[in-house]
Parts: structure tokens; sequence; C-alpha cells
């Protein structure tokens, strides 16, 4: 018997002509934990499929416990104990966490009527494996993403899995939530349980991996041991280049706030918050998920309407009614989520990256498509964009390439304060490293610039002063040199 | 053309496919085509269209048997087309297409005859022949063809519904939609003759009420009607779904010889509550033979006959015509009742 | 109660809709001077529930699985002509009904696969397939096989269901009133339904699907089966329910399903199902047809005037409609 | 080599190019006498411009990702209006310029009248946040019965002369006026639609509400504008319908709701919203009317074959337009995911 829980070899699949993978090998071991790494859209998502049935690979060999498989389909690979979290997570957002624990199983066992204990049990067994406690009647949709996430693992527990695949769980969740899902990851591995690993944070790979395989374009540029790599080497087999730490070093912050928040309060979400922002720095907010940062970001681009408290804008008192006020009052807002509320998907790059300076490249409303197109390709010039075609759908791109598009959005605007939530989740470190170097320059340009984020290193390397909030309330505000991550993880907790 | 359909584009065929029986019935009329063609060539066969107000209804498929009838009686040719749902918009574009293929003849009983004005113009400018039924106000028109004149149908059940109700007593009108012109007509011209001739019969303040076309509306209107007039004594219906819903109200309230109805009605569809009592009679006159007498008012026309006053339009009841301007009347109102139910096709 | 299942319960749009039920059959009752709660009257709106009800209820479970059925009603037509038809020509069903309800029942199955073969097979918007079957359909009805209205010649059979019941009541001025037999359709249906979407993974599958059509697939469920079965299924019970509709009304005639659908898909949204899927429940449902059935079955008792009428069944429905929506929206908050 | 270009990125239009084709090749060599004359075109050229307008407002609606059932009867409601206005000031004898005033004031109490239509279907479904298909059916329930109500379901007639054969005339000697409106209005509509902002906005609303109002946008007053175009531009059908009448009614045009919505989704545009184009209308406006035209020129056809014609044209539409890159008409994934999670 080979040493390996799943071994492949050579394999390879194309999309109407794009090769999203091209001979690539590939293997786990039992009880080990492999990290794949890779930029967006080098074929990471497109392997696990082909690994859970979804796709039907062109070539290539596969083994599972040293037998060759043919065919996989998703029920084959379920019987083999191969579990898929999906990056969406594949669960039900109509149906209460109970069901969406039992359901797989009870699909499996071809059950044909609902028997409620049944389900209870299996829901609790499900939990009790990473002892997670929910509610369980609550409905799928009303979970932070974070519990989702956690359901969606316990779900995949059920089933005697050999090999649990996790396309990049953790984009959702913030740190203390990481961590317990990385206990888990551990008491799985003392089970002799392989998992399989993808995400785009270098910190986690590096915690949690045993073995890792990194792709480019396709093709896997280098696998092994985790220990055998540094960082440097780990974003040099990614991106192809060699990419330095760039902290970020404000130039010339002025003296008077652009922006100053007095005891602001929208309850439930958040209560008392008061804070000065200037131009030419970049001021972090972090926090737990549900802390009410996001909230706050919402209220300062009048999605959220505050219940009590001043907002002043160079010294006046503002009321921000909606994002059309928010816009006239130069703040921008780049949102959580590209796919619902950054990006219409199904629309040319270039209309999605003009629409919110339309006025720009129109005359007493008429639009100038020639302009439009222009200055659109500008952008996708200055923020390298991968695209052939402007033309193209949003969504031929990849996520860090989505995300660049909903930033420069902004750019066009002549902005005094840009707010950006979350802007580098699910994306890979070279387009991260883009990103950040795109906002430096703005502050440097003298825009002041609001990162709301859970990944700490990058609040950390970004921000010139950072606040953290908790419950709704802010708990800490520390300067530049105070800013480390253990501070910060400190307050946090 | 009749080898066309074979050769045709592959996506006509496949549209030919999705119906098997279009093939067969588009080729057979192409050969229609033809012969129409050559008719029109002679010119002394005219091409006759008739429009109902809707297609696929009982009361118009009887029409339509009768249409078809006429047809094979005379050898002329009938277009009988109408909408597919009681609407006066669909209604005009269907005339608009028949006018524009270039027909002799028009028959047609509108919808709506205000709505039709415009298109009988310009078919009358074209030199078409314009002859309408249930429409007697209509300007643009050659002759419209009534089986009695148009207060006489209300009063005619007025009179049926009094006589039941012993004269006296509280009554409603319904009808089949607050739209239908004919319908509202005969209901106004009904509750005209009771403020003339019965005092001592009351209408009540609901004065009218609409089934949607629909028997089983009609019956559970009855029943609320019932609920709130516990003295109601009479409905008077204009509409063919309204008799038969309101009889089955009748009879299942135990009502019957206490409350009484009429209304224009397909024998058919009353038989048995004219068998059990429920009703007693109700108002019709034969729509077939109106059709028939409008083609053959319209074929005297084409001919170059006149119609006249007192002229014999070859139909039962229309012996002797009246014509009034350009009404002809007949004497086609009849009443139905368990007697003569019976004599009917339809 | 404890807080939080009250709590659950204030959340859903069937409560809010029941309360509106409630509190208009309140004040119809006040207004028409106590004539809505007489016995005759509220057998008759029973009666009027049935077949609406059914209807609504195949439209929900459609709806549920995320679909959008503009076809049931030509279906439906369809298959009670033909059936009808049928039985009239070979003289069947003078004694017992099923032949034409089986008949029905097949008519309806055969159209209803057709929906389910484009539908599951394609992946096409069902909203748009079903318009397109819906034109298709009622072609065939009355343009390539004519069908025609049977009225004095329906099979005695068909009659004697319709005209049977259960008990007489009697109103305040000795007026009687039966509650129909048919009624037990709807109960059976109200119940079956309500088993097979609660107690059944089958019902269950529909409820994920409507939620998440990718991970029901990933989750194991044949979808594109499950799909089929669903239109077949919707389709027979159209073809049952449009027979009922023929005892009932004891004549077929083929266009007097023209534009159910718009009376029906409104009701079923205001009982609280989602047009995007996954949510939805028999209760709601029910509650909404109650509703309409009480409203259009009251508006002369409470003395509004027959030309006011359409007017008011749109208010009522826009106001039960915005009072869901705004709760929703609150809640979203 | 440039067709094949044109081809490939306009697959749709092809195919309904190729439809009109064989529609036209089926008619011609069965009904060609029929078909091929100037009196045909010229009916067909009168009929379908009132339902054309109203497609055409409507698919404003659709571009949005909404859809409207009540256009047909906020239209008679409006036009019950100005045809009583018109009635009541155009008396017999009047001078041609006074005659001329009313006609112009009854056009815009229709068109008033229409926005204010709109605008109510516009903020029931963008600030109470009801779904576009119950609010426009309540509202439609809600027109017609006032329209039904206020003239005790009666027609309403008395049009001036002249109205009415404006409607009738011919522009430049041969063209029908409808059909002058109708052009005009599609042109403008195209370019509006083509070259505005406002035509931009529509089209990202359509495909993510969310991320255009995440842009800064006002999408609750766009989407009412739309509502109110749509109720506006088939309010110029009404009143064309109203001219071919000469009368107004609550239940006029009561079978072009749905006959609207399949030409717009024949066309490729869908209430998904975010889909469709201007041109892909026309053909299939044409297709649906040379359909209804032809069948009537088959004596034993009965109308009923339109309707079956229609249906099996739209469902080969939709399956060979799966065989197309793009699928337009497949389920809506993100559609779903984007309307499940901003609820
Ligand atoms: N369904 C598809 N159709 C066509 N091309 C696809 C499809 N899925 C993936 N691809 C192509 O395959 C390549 C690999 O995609 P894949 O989803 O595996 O990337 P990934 O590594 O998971 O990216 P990310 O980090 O963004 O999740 C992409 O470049 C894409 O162009
Ligand atoms: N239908 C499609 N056609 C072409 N490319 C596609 C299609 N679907 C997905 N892709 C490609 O798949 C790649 C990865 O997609 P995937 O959904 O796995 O990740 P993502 O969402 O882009 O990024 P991340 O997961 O990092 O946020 C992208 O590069 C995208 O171009
Ligand atoms: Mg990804
Ligand atoms: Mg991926």
């Amino acid at each position: 018997m080979s040493e390996y829980l799943l071994e492949m070899s050579g394999i390879c699949k194309a999309f109407s002509g794009v090769q999203a993978l091209d001979h690539v090998n590939f293997h786990i071991r039992p009880g080990k934990v492999m990290c794949l790494a890779g930029e967006n859209g080098c074929g990471k998502s497109t392997l696990v499929k082909i690994i859970s049935g979804v796709y039907v690979r062109d070539q290539g060999d596969v083994f599972f416990q040293g037998q060759k498989l043919d065919r996989i389909t998703p029920a084959e690979a379920t019987r083999l104990g191969i579990q898929v979290i999906y990056q969406d997570l594949s669960i039900f957002p109509n149906l209460t966490v109970r069901e969406n624990l039992a359901i797989n199983s009870e699909i499996t066992d071809r059950r044909r009527i609902v028997n409620r204990k049944r389900w209870t049990k299996t829901a609790e067994e499900a939990l009790s494996r990473i002892g997670y406690q929910i509610d369980l009647d609550v409905k799928m949709g009303e979970l932070s993403v974070a519990d989702k996430q956690l359901v969606a693992i316990c779900r995949a527990l059920l089933f005697n899995a050999r090999l649990i695949i996790m396309d990049e769980p953790t984009t959702a969740l913030t740190k203390r939530e990481v961590d317990a899902l990385f206990r888990t990851v551990r008491k799985l591995k003392e089970e002799g349980i392989a998992i399989m690993f993808i995400s785009h944070k270098v910190e986690e790979i590096f915690e949690i991996s045993d073995d890792v395989c990194i792709m480019r374009n396709g093709k896997n540029v280098f696998e092994g041991p985790t220990a055998d790599l540094t960082r440097d080497d780990f974003s040099y087999y990614m991106t192809g280049r060699r990419i330095q730490p760039d902290p970020f070093v404000p130039e010339h912050i002025q003296e008077k706030p652009v922006l100053e928040v007095e005891k602001l309060c929208a309850d439930p979400y958040y209560h008392d918050i008061s804070f000065q922002l200037r131009k030419g720095e970049i001021l972090g907010i972090t926090g737990l998920l549900g802390s009410g940062r996001t909230e706050l970001a919402m209220s300062l681009f009048g999605l959220i309407r505050p219940d009590s408290g001043k907002i002043l804008l160079n010294g006046q008192p503002v009321s921000i009614k909606s994002p059309e006020k928010a816009k006239e009052l130069r703040i921008g807002y780049v949102p959580e989520d590209r796919l619902t509320e950054g990006l219409c998907m199904r629309q040319p790059i270039a209309d999605n990256i003009m629409l919110a300076s339309l006025d720009k490249v129109s005359r007493r409303g008429i639009l100038n498509h020639r302009k439009l197109f222009s200055e659109a390709c500008r952008w996708v010039k200055t923020f390298s964009i991968a695209t052939d075609d402007p033309h193209k759908y949003a969504q031929t791109l990849s996520g860090g390439n989505q995300q660049k598009i909903v930033l420069s959005k902004w750019m066009n605007n002549n902005l005094d304060i840009l707010i950006l939530n979350g802007p580098t989740v699910g994306v890979d470190i070279g387009a991260k490293q883009d990103i950040h170097h795109l906002v430096h320059g703005l502050a440097h340009k003298g825009l002041a610039v609001i990162i709301i984020s859970d990944d700490i290193s990058e609040v950390v390397t970004n921000c010139s002063r950072v606040i953290v909030m908790k419950e709704g309330m802010i708990v800490g505000e520390m300067k530049s040199e105070e800013i480390t991550d253990q501070r910060i993880t400190e307050i946090i907790h | 053309g009749s080898s066309g359909t074979a050769s045709s584009s592959s996506a006509a065929s496949s549209e030919a496919k999705a119906t098997s029986e279009t093939a067969s019935v588009s080729a057979a009329s192409a050969v229609e085509a033809a012969a129409e063609e050559k008719k029109a060539e002679t010119g002394d066969t005219p091409t006759i269209a008739f429009v109902p107000k809707v297609m696929g209804q009982a009361w118009w498929d009887y029409v339509q048997k009768g249409v078809e009838e006429w047809s094979k009686d005379t050898g002329y040719d009938v277009i009988y087309k109408g909408p597919t749902e009681i609407d006066a918009a669909a209604q005009v574009q269907i005339m608009t297409d028949l006018v524009n293929q270039g027909v002799d003849i028009l028959c047609f009983s509108p919808n709506d005859p205000d709505a039709c004005e415009a298109i009988c113009k310009q078919a009358r400018d074209k030199g078409i022949i314009v002859i309408s039924t249930e429409a007697s106000g209509m300007e643009n028109i050659d002759y419209d063809v009534e089986a009695f004149d148009e207060a006489g149908m209300g009063g005619f059940l007025m009179d049926q519904l009094a006589s039941s109700m012993g004269e006296e007593g509280q009554y409603i009108t319904m009808v089949g939609s607050m739209t239908m012109e004919s319908q509202n007509n005969w209901a106004d011209a009904a509750v005209a003759r009771q403020e003339e001739k019965y005092p001592n019969m009351e209408l009540v303040p609901d004065k009218r009420v609409a089934d949607d076309s629909d028997a089983e509306k009609a019956y559970e209107l009855t029943k609320q009607l019932l609920q709130k007039y516990p003295d109601l004594k009479g409905i008077l219906g204009t509409g063919s779904f309204d008799a038969p819903g309101a009889a089955r109200a009748i009879q299942e309230l135990g009502l019957q010889g206490k409350v009484f109805v009429i209304s224009v009605a397909m024998p058919s569809e009353v038989k048995d509550y004219l068998a059990d009592g429920t009703l007693q009679s109700v108002g019709l006159w034969d729509p077939a033979i109106s059709a028939k007498v409008m083609l053959n008012a319209g074929v005297d026309m084409f001919n170059g006959e006149k119609i006249e006053d007192g002229m014999d339009l070859q139909e039962k009841g229309y012996e002797a015509v009246k014509l009034n301007d350009k009404v002809i009347v007949g004497d086609g109102a009849i009443a139905i009742t368990n007697d003569n139910v019976d004599d009917f096709g339809f | 109660m404890n807080k939080t299942a009250w709590k659950r319960l204030t959340k859903r749009t069937e409560f809010y809709i029941f309360i509106v039920l409630i509190a208009l059959i309140a004040g119809i009752q006040i207004v028409s001077g106590g004539q809505l709660l007489e016995p005759t009257t509220l057998v008759t709106i029973l009666r009027g529930m049935v077949v609406d009800g059914m209807f609504a209820l195949i439209c929900l479970i459609v709806m549920i699985s995320g679909g959008f059925d503009l076809s049931f009603p030509a279906i439906s037509a369809f298959a009670y002509s033909a059936a009808t038809t049928i039985c009239v020509n070979q003289g069947w069903c003078e004694t017992n009904p099923l032949a034409g309800f089986l008949l029905a029942i097949l008519f309806g199955a055969i159209l209803g696969a057709f929906n389910g073969w484009i539908i599951a097979n394609f992946k096409l918007n069902t909203m748009i397939v079903t318009l397109g079957t819906q034109t298709f359909f009622t072609g065939l009805t009355m343009g390539l096989f004519q069908m025609k209205e049977i009225t004095s010649t329906l099979p005695a059979s068909f009659r004697a269901l319709g005209e049977s019941y259960f008990f007489e009541v009697y109103n305040s001025q000795g007026q009687r009133s039966t509650l129909t037999t048919s009624i037990v359709f709807l109960i059976i249906m109200i119940a079956v339904t309500s088993f097979v979407l609660r107690k059944t993974m089958f019902g269950r599958a529909l409820y994920a699907i409507g939620g998440n059509e990718v991970s029901a697939e990933r989750a194991g469920y044949n979808v594109k089966r499950i799909k089929f079965i669903l239109y077949v299924a919707v389709g027979a019970l159209a073809g049952f329910i449009g027979m009922v509709r023929v005892c009932l009304a004891r004549q077929s005639i083929p266009k007097a399903m023209v534009g159910k659908e718009m009376a029906i898909i409104p009701a079923v949204i205001l009982g609280g199902a989602s047009i995007f899927g996954g949510e939805g429940s028999v209760f709601g449902t029910i509650c909404a047809i109650g509703l309409i059935t009480v409203v259009s079955n009251s508006m002369l008792l409470v003395g509004i005037d027959s030309y006011w009428q359409n007017f008011f069944n749109g208010l009522v429905i826009l106001i039960g409609i915005t009072i869901s929506a705004v709760q929703a929206k609150r809640q979203r908050r | 080599m440039k067709f094949k270009n044109f081809a490939n990125k306009n697959q749709y239009t092809v195919m309904l190019l190729v439809m009109l084709a064989a529609v036209l090749v089926f008619f011609s060599i069965t009904r060609g006498s029929l078909l091929w004359t100037g009196d045909a075109w010229y009916g067909m050229a009168m009929q379908f411009p009132e339902y054309g307008l109203m497609t055409l407002g409507v698919m404003f609606c659709f571009i949005t990702g909404n859809i409207d059932m009540s256009f047909v009867a906020l239209g008679n409601f409006a036009t019950i209006f100005a045809v009583r206005y018109m009635a009541a000031n155009a008396a017999e004898g009047a001078s041609d310029g006074h005659v001329r005033a009313v006609i112009v004031t009854g056009i815009l109490i229709t068109l008033l009248i229409c926005l204010i239509g709109g605008f109510i279907n516009g903020v029931l479904v963008t600030k109470l946040g009801i779904p576009p298909v119950m609010a426009t059916i309540a509202m439609q329930l809600v027109w017609q019965g006032l329209s039904t109500a206020l003239t005790q379901g009666n027609t309403v007639t008395g049009l001036p002369a002249m109205y009415t054969e404006i409607g009738h005339s011919k522009m430049f000697g041969f063209l029908p006026f409808p059909l002058f409106i109708f052009i005009i209005a599609f042109i403008l509509c195209a370019l509006i639609v083509r070259y505005t902002v406002y035509g931009e906005m529509i089209y990202m609303i359509g495909t993510n509400v969310k991320a255009v109002r995440y842009s800064g946008i006002n999408t609750d007053r766009v989407v009412i504008l739309t509502f109110v175009i749509t109720a506006l531009v088939s309010g110029v059908g009404s009143l064309i319908m109203v001219s071919t009448m000469a009368s107004a009614k609550a239940d006029y045009g009561s079978s072009y709701v749905m006959r609207v919505i399949l030409i717009l989704v024949l066309a490729g545009i869908l209430p998904d919203g975010g889909m469709g184009k201007i041109p892909d209308l026309l053909l299939a406006l044409v297709i649906i009317q040379i359909i209804a035209s032809g069948v009537n020129m088959f004596a034993s056809l009965n109308t009923y074959y339109a309707s079956l014609i229609w249906g099996a044209l739209l469902l080969i539409v939709l399956i060979a337009s799966t065989k197309l890159s793009g699928g337009i008409f497949k389920i809506r994934d993100d559609k779903k995911k984007k309307q499940v999670s901003s609820q």
C-alpha cells in the first residue's frame, strides 16, 4: 500500500480553450495537512472539483489508497470518504442548522421520511466532533459567516471522512475563529484524517500545513514539506516575483482632521464611537466579526442611519443620508462582498470601472462611450488588471482582479475619504501586494483612507493608526509604532 | 405553391413539426388559397368574413356551426375568425387584417361597437359591405341585424320576470361583466321597462352585479345576494352564464318557487333547471339564424339588391323584416320553457 | 410560549397574514351586521376555497422549489376539456367519475412532463418556459383540438359529485346551504402537501433546491429528476383540480381557466412564499386564499358597489402585501 | 468575414433573423398572394404600433430587473380621463385651433396620469420593497377597478374627429401615423438606452442593484424613473389604441399584457434584468405580428393557431439558445444569490 492517501499525476483539464490544469502532480499523506496555494485563477478550485467528481479530468491518473480511480462521481467521492467544504460553503440559507447538518447523511442513507429525532441526533453528533455549540433551530441564513463555516465543517465530519478538502475556509473568519478551526484541524489530524487546505493567507499556511503544493497558471511549481520553504520562496513560487514586505510610511499627514466622528450611535450595531481621520493617513479599524465595524463604515457611506451623534467633514457637521450624498461629500466605499455588493458580474469590466463616475464621461446625461472605454482602459493599465479586453464581463476575472475593479471604480471621483472594507479578502499575495501599493499611493496623494480588516497583519503593515472595536465599542486605539500583531490580538480578545 | 411546404427552410418545417397537424392543414389550405384567388378574379363570388366576439365559447361555436351550414347551402366560403379573448382591441386587430385582405363582405358582432367604428369606416371606404349585429347604434355600417329591437330584449326579459314574480317584489340585475356593452344595455332597458310598467317591483340598492362570465361566480353571487336581501324575489340576467349559476344556487337554497331568475341562456345549459322548475323560462334568440340573416343581407347587397322594409331574408323570424334606418329587425326573440327547450339544437 | 419561539413566530409572514385574516373577518362581521359568520355564508366561502386553494398549493410547491409556473391553468384546461370530451364521446362516467379523473390526471401529467423535460433538461428559467408552454398549450386546446364547452351533456356522475354534500346548514332566514363533499379534496390535499413538504425528503429537497440549487446537487440530490417529478406531479394535480372544478360548476368550459394564474400567484406570495424559492408554507397559503375568498365573497355583504369591487380587491391585495413587505423590511434592519 | 464576426457577437439576433426569415418563407409559400400585398403590410403596420409601444415601454422595466403588469389598465384609466375631457371640450363646430389645443391637453392629461401611475409603481417597489409582480398586479386591479367604477363599465366616446383622423392618417403620404409615432419612439428609446447615462445605469441596475447603489447612485430614483418611463411610453401606445378605437374603456387591450411579455421574452429581454438589445425587440415584434396576421390569412385556421405558433416558437428559441454561448435563458444563479443575500 502506498504511503499516500491520494495521489494524482499528470492531471489536465481545459475549459473551452483555457488550460486550467496542465499536468498537475499532487500527493496527500494520511493524517497530514496539505496546503494548496497559488494565485487567483491558477486552477486550485478546478483541481478540487476534479477530486470531488464535479468535473471530469481530461487526462491523468488518480490513486486513492493505492487504488486507481477511473471515473469519480460525487457519490463515489463521498463513499470513499472525500468531503469538500466549498468556497461558497454549499449551505441552505432557508433551512435550519439541524437540517443543514443532517441533510447529507439523510440523502446518502436514502431516507424517505423525515425523522426529527434522528436529525437532532445527527446534528448533535456533528457538532460534538469539534465541540461547537449553536441553536439548532436557527435558520442558516441568519448566522454569521463564521458560524456558517463551522456548520459546514461539522457537516463534512459526519461521513467518516478520510480526506477533507477546504477551499479557502478562512476568508471570512476572524483570528479567533481561525484558531478554533485550526484546533479542529489538528484534532482531525490526530484521528488520521488528511486535510487539504486552500488559502491565500501565508501566515496560516505556515502555521497549519505539513506539506505545500504551489500552483501557477495551472502547473504545479513546488511540492514538498512546508519546512523546506521560506516565506520569500513561497511567494516567489506563487507569483514568480520576489515580494518584499512594504509597510506603509505616511508622508504628510494633514493637521486638520477631514473627518470627525463624535459619539456616534446606531442601535444595536455600535455605540459611542468617536474618532478623527486626517488626510494622508491610513486608519485601520479591526475587530471581530459582529463588532460593528462594517455597520460603522456603512453609516459613513449613508447606508445605515445613525441614531445619535455627529459626523463632521472638514469641521462642518453633515448628515449622510444616502450613498449618493456620501459620494457628493467625496466619500467612497469599497464593500465587503464584491460579488453581491461590488460588481455587476454580467456587465463589461469597463462599465464596472466607470460605474461611480459616469458623470465624468458624459455631458448632460449623454454618455460618451469612447471616452468611457478609454478611461476604463487607463485604469486597467494603471491597476494592471489582468484582462485582454475590458469589454468582457467582470465575471471572467479572478478574485484579485475583480477587487481591483471595485477599487478603481472610485479613482475618478476626486475623493477625500476612501473606506475599504476587507479589501483583500480571498485575494492572492501577488494581487494583495498590488492593492496595498495602490492604497499607499492614494494616501500619499493626500487621501484619507480607512481600512477595515480582520487580517491583522494587513492592518499592521498598512495602517498608520489602528482602532480596535469590540461589541460595538472602541476598545483601543494605537499609533504607528505601537501597532503590533500581539497588542491587537490582546485587545480583541 | 403547394409543393412549397416540403422545401421551405428547416426552421419553418420544424415549426410545422411542432404541431404535426399544422403541416397538413396548411397544405390543404394552400389549395383553398388558390381557389380563393380564382374567385376574386372572376369577381362574382364574394369573399366573406364573419367576426364573432370571441372564439371557443359554446355560443359562438354554435354560431360558427350555423355559418358553416349556410356556407354549405349557398356554396359561398366564409372566413370565421374572432379574438381569443373578449377584448375589443384584439377584435379590431383581426378586423383590420381581414379588411386588408380585401374581403367583400364583413359581418361581425362587436365586443364594443364604438371601438369598431374606425375600422368599419375604413372597410366601407374600400367598398366592403359591413353588416353588424348587437350594435344597433353603429354609424359606419351598411346594416345591423337584430333579432328584436334593442329595447325589446330588455323589455322582453323584464316581462318574463315580472310575470313569474307576480309583478311585485325586489329584484336585481346581473351581467357578464360591467364592460359588456350589449348586456348592460339590455339590463338598462329592462329596468326602464320595470319603472314604466311594474310599479310594485323594486330594484334593490346594489342594482347590478357582474359574474365575470362564470357560472360558478354567478352561483356565489346569488347566494350572497339572497343572504343580504332575504326578500329578493327576482334576478334578471343578461349574460348566458347568469341563469345556470343562479338557478343552481336557488336550487341548493331550496328557494324554488320563491326566487325567480330570467336571463339570456343557451337552452342546453338550462335544460335541467327548466325541467325541475327552478327556472320558468329563459329568453333567447337564435344567434345562428341572426348570423345567416347577416350573411344573406350581405350577399344580397353584393349582388346589387336593395334591403327594404318588409323584405324576406329567407330565415325563420325574418320573413318580413322591419327596417329602422340601418337596423334590420326581425321577430326572433323566443321564450324558452320546459315545453320547447328540446326544439333547439344548441 | 417561550420568548424565542414567540420571536420566531413574529418573524413569519404567515403570522401577519393570519392576523390580517382574523381582523378582516371581524371587521366584515361587524360591518355586515353579522352576516359573514352565518353558516350559509361560511359553507359558501369554504366551497369557494376548494379549487383556488388546491391551485394555490400546487403553485406553492413550485415556488418553494424556486420555480414559477404560469402554465398550470393552461394544463388544467387542456386536461379537463380533453377528459370530459372523451367521457362524453365514449359515454363513460355516467355512474362513476373515476375514469374522467384518471384521464384528466393522465393528460395533466403528460403536459407537466413536457414542462419538466424542458425545465430539468435545459436548466432554463421556469417562468419563461412556462410562459411559452402556457401559450402553446392554450393553442393546443383551443386551436389544434378545438375543444368545446360541455354543459348539458356532462356525464351524470360528474354532476352528482358536484351536487353531493356532507350536511345542510340554515341561516337565520331559514335558507338552506350545503357543504360540498369536494371540500375533502382540499382537506386531503392540504394534509398531503403539508406532509410531503414537511415530512418527506422529497419535500425537503424542494426547499433545498429552492434555497440553493447548486448545494442541493452537491448534497447528493438528483435535482434533475426531482424537478421532473415535480412538474409531472403539478401537471397531474392541475388536471385533477380542473376536474373537481368541472364537477362543482357542472360544466366544462375550456376558456374558464384563462388568467387564473394572475389570481393565484399573488395569493401565494401574499401567503409568505418567496418568488426566489425556498420559503413558503401550506398554512400561509391557505390563509391567503381564505383572505381573498372572504373578501370576494363579502363585498356585497359589506355593501360595496359592484362597480368598485375590482378596485377593492386590488386594494386588499396591496394592503396585505404592503404589511408583509414592510414587516420584512423592518426585520432586515 | 465581417458578417461572421457580427454573427458571432450577435448570435441571438442572428437566430431571430433566421426565425423571421423562416416565418416569412412559410407564409410566402402558403399564402404568398395574400401576404405580399401593400394592404396586408399596411394592415400590420396599423396594428402593431399600439402594443409595440407598450412593449417598448415595458422593456425599460425588464432591463432594470422589474416587471410591470399594470400598464394596460393604467393606460385605459388615463385615456378615459383624456377622452372625457376631449369629448367635453371639443364641441361640434369648435374652431380647428381650439380642437387642436384640446387634443394636446388631452394627451398631456393622459401622460400626466401615466406619470403618476408609474410613480406609484416605482414607490411601491423601491420604498416599500414589494416584489414588482405583486405590486403591479395589485395596481392593475386598482386601475381597472377605478376605471370600471368611474365609467360604470361604459365605453367613453365623443373624441373629436380630428383625433381619430390623425390616428388613421398617413405621414408623407405613405407612412401610417401610428407607425410613424412608433418609429420615432423606437429611435428615441434606442438612443436613450444606448447613449445616455440613464441607459447605462438601467442595465447595471438590472444586473446588480446593490452594486450600483454602493457606487453612490440613487438607484431608487432610477427605478422610479424607469416605472414612469414605462408608463409614459406605454401610455402613448394607449393613446394610439384610443385613436384606432375612437373611444376609451376599462378593459381595452386586456389581452396585450401577456402578449407584451411574450414579445419581450422572445426578444431576449428578460425580467431578470440587465439583458437584451433593442434591435432584437423590433425583430420579435415583427415576427409576432406576421404570425398573427399570417394565421388570419388561413380561412380554416382559428385564431388560437397564433398562440400555438407563438408558444412553439418561443420554446424553440429557448431550447436553441441553450446551444449558443451565453445561454441567456438559463437560471441565473448569480441573480438568485444576489436576491437572497439582499433580503
Ligand atoms: N467553469 C469554467 N469555465 C471556464 N473556465 C473555467 C471554469 N472554471 C475555471 N475556469 C478557468 O480555470 C482556471 C482555474 O480556475 P480555478 O477556479 O481553479 O482557480 P483558483 O485557483 O481556484 O482561483 P481562486 O484562487 O481565485 O479561487 C481559471 O483561469 C479559469 O479561467
Ligand atoms: N464561467 C466562467 N467563464 C470564464 N471563467 C470563469 C468562469 N467561472 C469562473 N471562471 C474563472 O475562474 C477563476 C477562479 O474563480 P473562482 O470562483 O474559483 O475564484 P474567485 O472567486 O475568482 O477568486 P477568490 O476565490 O480568490 O475570491 C477566475 O479566474 C475566473 O476567471
Ligand atoms: Mg477562489
Ligand atoms: Mg477558487
